[in-house]
């Protein structure tokens, strides 16, 4: 009953996110979708993705939404084009549409016929993977290769984010809230995120939580810190931060080799200590990624003030 | 033990309904003030009782700690949420008004 | 396991929604909504098709969410570009209407920004 | 028991539907905001009930985290979404 | 040092820590020790791959188990004759790219800071991808690969780079998410991930068929085929010269070798005739296309980019040449399609590393901006006319070789439609290579406006040009390294 009707509202839902009219409906709507797919995940038995759902979905990716939203907000030339094409568009897109769900329909109700019992090798492997917690120990251990790639996939985005960042200037110019209530509030509620932080990074080993979720959780508190308008610390020491973004990917790296510089695999963890390596190794993601997902937020060009229009970039000299 | 049980169920069924109420009151209220009203005061009445009738399930109490803490940053959260919002709305209410339409 | 199925197809549906909306909108940020719906879809399908066969299986979980912190960098990296677009033409969409292909010779735009005589 | 948490848990899926028109319908953006938020704290009811029913502790932290970040949006909302023009004026705001 | 080679633990993790290290040390180094970083590092990946090769050469094909944990559970990377092919082209064309970006880009102060972060990484997802086995990796490789193409295309921050940067973004999103989607229904319906394992379970049934066409529809939108090109050829133009030579080289090929694998490895069965010749016959139309609207261009590089379109469509070809069509065909058309991506890979660097002077040396981007160049510029014009004699498919160059090859095995298999594809694709080349020559040989009544580009740039161009060249006559080592990658093992 919950589940039908949880599934029925998420594609009504996406539908509204689609079809809205003005954009700021279409984004909070979105937000809501988020809060949606977490309730989900915990109806499919995966409170990792709605711990990861609920402060990625529903908190920052909302953020970084909101906050681009307040600088496209100068009128656009009208009429935007491909009008000619729309028709055409439009008929491509359905039959598109409707072929992919005829596909699909055909493919998700086949009955499944799995050569490779996975969920059994994962319990019969995750002694020895160090950690008791499953998600984690895909993670971590069986797949850490595609983890170890999917930090650097963050800090490509990081980079990217740098290197358009317009010049300093412009950024004082953003607007921020300075309301007493809020600051009050900040307060308390600050180190209480860093404490949740630490408590789903320690509980990661054993129970649902984890580097990612505490890493979200723990840059949701700097996006809140910068909101309000308060200087992080140490925000004036680039190679500082700079340390920071690359520590969780260079922890990684040099862990894992450390088998591998004894002849033995790249991203094994000795046997004795592969707990102990794996918390390391999730102590420094936990705070690079968390530095990395506020970069993502603070990188973002700041807008021009009136009459500055911002820098092109390189001209040849 | 039935007494428990009768009255956790009347504090989660109430709870729900509280839920349910706050909803429709956001709907109907005329303006958003009241409406921010609506928001504040009912579901926070319906998350504590909720809250307050599964205290008595849980085994441990640093879990009914946990959803204490739970209940007072949902409070907090919706009273700094109803005071933003209503600083915006007193300082852009022409702005405000109408809805802009993006595309 | 048939609970998990009605969320499969409601990854399904999020899939075919997101794509024709990806397709059909022209505003960058629009797609990129549609480009997150559609891989909540993906996201949904991978674990909800998976734990109909075997249960509770923590593989797609890891899976997916390496997906949503690549889906959250896809949006970030997006969201930068959009901006950066936005600040130097004022638009939010691409320009479609000077697709090379329908133009004689080539984009216009770059005729006008970089002012090659002929 | 089990029946009550059911129930309990429909109606409150029914609050979130509820909620989700609100966002649908506005009129106002500060409307949707609002609404938004209150689909939150339903969201950290049914994360608890949920909780309960499936004997599943960890959902706890999910409605932790849930209830920690549901400030954010709005936040974000109030400083950035507002029209840029007007931030001098935000600033010197005493309540 | 022999048997450290047979015995000792295999180096290839060593090809994608080294790139990672190099991105986190030049992000977090000065920008004065830039140069020896990237100086050492691409000596040490050049190096390892040297290695990697010498200990293939001894040990043959392997896997290297990540961690140490079996498959299905763990990852695996595997070497086999091809996959070291395009770990050695990659590690070529790289280093000679960076060679050129090295002084190219001492006129963009600005983008140098991140370019090195981004060219290392995307040098290490182009060797992730070549080494993975494994569905879900090639997810994070591809998403690790497009993010930082994008981000290298998008570093000048122009308008016409940014926009192009956009829809080759989107255009890359939408592609990863088509693949994603195959990758769920093959693990559902299959619990595995691994590629050479999935081979021996695949079955003939709906979701396998739909997960692989969803997966074909998401790599040739990510490799530009013809109807889904249309993002390729504003990215590749508007980028930096290394920019353009790295994504036309390699970038642009990593789909298409993914395609290859997931086809003729993974699933060879349930490659039909009339796929395999859909395939093919969208590789002609890109052919014609992307030939046809390369003479049409007014601006060099769009030309260039446009060639890259058409050239990648003769890659396609592989899919029908090798479908049932005999064991001595298959083998002609694999060797073929393979050389034919290798001499691409390096005319269209050089090609495009020597279009970028031209236009530095002209200070104008445009076709009729080059007269006189032909007086004033032999050394640039040089890399760029041998180059386009591999692209043309003149004997004695790689391109005349691989389409020699597909043209036997054409004939061959008796599908003679494909002769008159790769007839009139290399008469289009020579169209359009021809009408920038012609433009270069217009004299210009006013020398002073050309500035001789740096010698190491020209140097750079030349150097990938003249390899490209004596891949004709120098292609039996290559060859046979490809033959023994061949599926069905007949080599």
């Amino acid at each position: 009953m919950i589940d039908l009707l949880l599934a029925l509202t998420l594609p009504l839902v996406a539908l509204g996110v689609l079809l809205a009219r003005e954009l700021f409906r279409a984004v909070v709507m979105f937000i809501a979708f988020g809060l949606l797919m977490a309730l989900v995940w915990v109806r499919l038995q995966a409170p990792d993705l709605a711990l990861a759902e609920a402060a990625i979905g529903a908190g920052l990716t909302g953020v970084l939404l909101l906050d681009a939203l307040g600088h496209l907000r100068q009128p656009h030339p009208p009429g935007q084009p491909l009008r000619s094409l729309l028709p055409l568009l439009t008929i491509l897109a359905l039959v598109l549409a409707g072929a992919l769900g005829l596909v699909l329909l055909g493919a998700l109700l086949e009955p499944l016929q799995p050569s490779v019992n996975l969920p059994a090798e994962v319990a019969l492997h995750i002694e020895a993977s160090g950690v008791a917690h499953p998600v984690t120990a895909v993670l971590l251990a069986f797949r850490a290769w595609d983890t170890l790639l999917e930090v650097a996939v963050i800090l490509v985005a990081v980079v990217v984010g740098l290197a358009l960042r317009f010049s300093h200037d412009d950024a004082a110019a953003e607007s921020r809230v300075s309301s007493p209530l809020l600051q009050g509030m900040l307060s308390w509620l600050l180190p209480l995120m860093l404490l949740v932080a630490l408590y789903l990074l320690w509980i990661g080993s054993y129970r649902s939580g984890g580097a990612f979720q505490a890493a979200a959780v723990m840059a949701a508190m700097l996006v809140l810190l910068r909101l309000s308008g308060q200087q992080l610390p140490g925000q004036n020491h680039p190679l500082l931060l700079r340390a920071g973004l690359v520590g969780g990917l260079g922890t990684f790296l040099l862990l894992g080799s450390v088998q591998l510089l004894q002849g033995g695999a790249f991203l094994a963890w000795p046997e004795q200590l592969a707990g102990a390596f794996i918390l390391l190794v999730e102590t420094a993601l936990t705070f690079s990624l968390a530095l990395l997902l506020y970069a993502l937020f603070e990188a973002s060009p700041a807008p021009a003030r009136k009459g500055h229009p911002p820098r092109t970039g390189d001209q040849p000299s | 033990m039935m007494l428990i049980d009768l009255l956790r169920a009347l504090l989660l069924l109430s709870g729900a309904l509280f839920f349910l109420v706050g909803t429709l009151g956001i709907l109907r209220f005329p303006d958003t003030p009241s409406r921010i009203h609506a928001l504040t005061k009912v579901d926070n009445l319906g998350l504590g009782l909720i809250v307050l009738g599964l205290l008595p399930g849980v085994e441990h109490w640093p879990v009914a700690i946990k959803m204490i803490l739970i209940w007072l940053l949902a409070i907090a959260a919706s009273a700094l949420a109803g005071h933003l919002v209503v600083r915006v709305c007193r300082e852009f209410r022409p702005s405000n008004a109408g809805e802009q339409q993006d595309d | 396991m048939n609970t998990f199925l009605p969320y499969t197809l409601a990854g399904g549906a999020l899939v075919i929604l997101g794509l024709t909306g990806f397709i059909l909108h022209r505003h960058l940020i629009r797609r990129l909504l549609a480009f997150n719906l559609t891989g909540s879809g993906c996201f949904l399908v991978m674990t909800g098709l998976a734990q109909q066969g075997q249960g509770v299986d923590a593989v797609p979980q890891a899976l997916v969410l390496t997906g949503i912190v690549v889906a959250v960098s896809a949006t970030a990296l997006a969201l930068v570009l959009i901006r950066r677009w936005y600040h130097l033409t004022g638009l939010t969409g691409l320009p479609e209407d000077i697709e090379p292909e329908l133009q004689q010779g080539d984009n216009p735009a770059e005729g006008k920004t970089q002012g090659a005589p002929h | 028991m089990t029946q009550v948490l059911w129930i309990s848990t429909l109606l409150l899926l029914l609050a979130l539907l509820l909620g989700l028109w609100r966002i649908w319908a506005g009129p106002g953006r500060a409307d949707r905001m609002l609404a938004a938020q209150l689909f939150g704290t339903t969201g950290v009811g049914l994360l608890l009930l949920l909780a309960e029913l499936m004997q599943q502790p960890a959902l706890r932290d999910v409605a932790l985290v849930l209830a920690l970040l549901a400030i954010m949006a709005t936040v974000a909302f109030v400083a950035r979404t507002q029209p840029a023009d007007h931030h001098s004026e935000q600033d010197h705001d005493a309540d | 040092m022999l048997s450290w080679l047979t015995e000792g633990p295999s180096l290839l993790p060593w090809l994608v820590i080294l790139p990672l290290l190099w991105s986190i040390l030049s992000l977090t180094a000065g920008q004065r020790l830039q140069p020896l970083i990237a100086t050492t590092a691409v000596g040490l990946i050049l190096l390892a791959t040297l290695l990697v090769l010498l200990q293939w050469l001894q040990r043959g094909d392997h896997f290297y188990s990540l961690g140490d944990w079996a498959v299905p559970l763990g990852i695996r990377l595997r070497l086999d004759g091809l996959a070291l092919l395009l770990l050695l082209l990659t590690s070529g064309i790289t280093s000679v790219c960076t060679l050129h970006a090295g002084r190219y880009l001492q006129e963009y102060p600005r983008a140098k800071t991140y370019f090195w972060p981004l060219l290392a990484f995307c040098w290490a997802a182009m060797n992730v991808i070549w080494l993975s086995a494994d569905l879900f990796n090639l997810y994070v490789g591809l998403e690790l690969l497009g993010f930082s193409a994008v981000g290298l295309v998008a570093l000048t921050g122009e308008k016409k780079a940014l926009a192009a940067s956009l829809r080759y973004l989107y255009a890359a999103l939408l592609g990863s998410l088509a693949w994603l989607l195959g990758v769920a229904l093959i693990y559902g319906h299959q619990g595995q991930l691994d590629i050479s394992s999935l081979a021996l379970t695949f079955t003939d049934s709906i979701s396998g068929q739909a997960a692989l066409a969803l997966m074909t529809l998401g790599l040739l939108l990510k490799m530009a085929a013809f109807p889904l090109h249309s993002w390729l050829p504003p990215a590749h133009a508007s980028a930096l010269p290394p920019v353009s030579a790295l994504l036309s080289g390699l970038v642009a090929k990593a789909a298409f070798y993914i395609l290859v694998r997931l086809w003729l490895e993974m699933a060879p069965d349930n490659l039909t005739f009339s796929a395999a010749q859909l395939l093919g016959a969208l590789g002609a139309a890109a052919v014609f296309w992307g030939g046809w609207m390369a003479c049409r261009q007014q601006q060099l590089k769009m030309l260039v980019a446009y060639s890259t379109v058409a050239q990648l469509g003769y890659l396609l070809l592989l899919f029908p040449l090798t479908t049932g069509t005999g064991e001595e065909a298959t083998r002609l058309a694999w060797e073929g399609g393979w050389l034919q991506l290798t001499s691409h890979a390096l005319a269209k660097a050089a090609m495009f590393l020597a279009a970028g002077n031209l236009v530095l040396a002209m200070g104008r981007p445009d076709l009729p901006g080059l007269h006189g160049a032909g007086r004033y510029l032999p050394f640039s014009l040089l890399g760029f006319g041998l180059a386009g004699v591999s692209l043309m498919g003149l004997p004695p160059s790689g391109g005349f070789m691989a389409k020699w090859l597909l043209l036997q095995s054409a004939l061959l298999s008796g599908q003679w439609w494909w002769i008159l594809v790769l007839l009139s694709g290399s008469a289009l080349s020579a169209v359009y290579i021809f009408k920038v020559y012609q433009q270069c040989y217009v004299e210009s009544d006013n020398p002073d406006r050309f500035r001789q580009p740096a010698l190491v740039l020209d140097l750079s161009a030349l150097a990938l040009a003249l390899l490209a060249l004596a891949l004709g006559i120098l292609s039996a080592w290559p060859q046979w390294l490809i033959s023994t990658a061949l599926p069905g093992g007949a080599a």
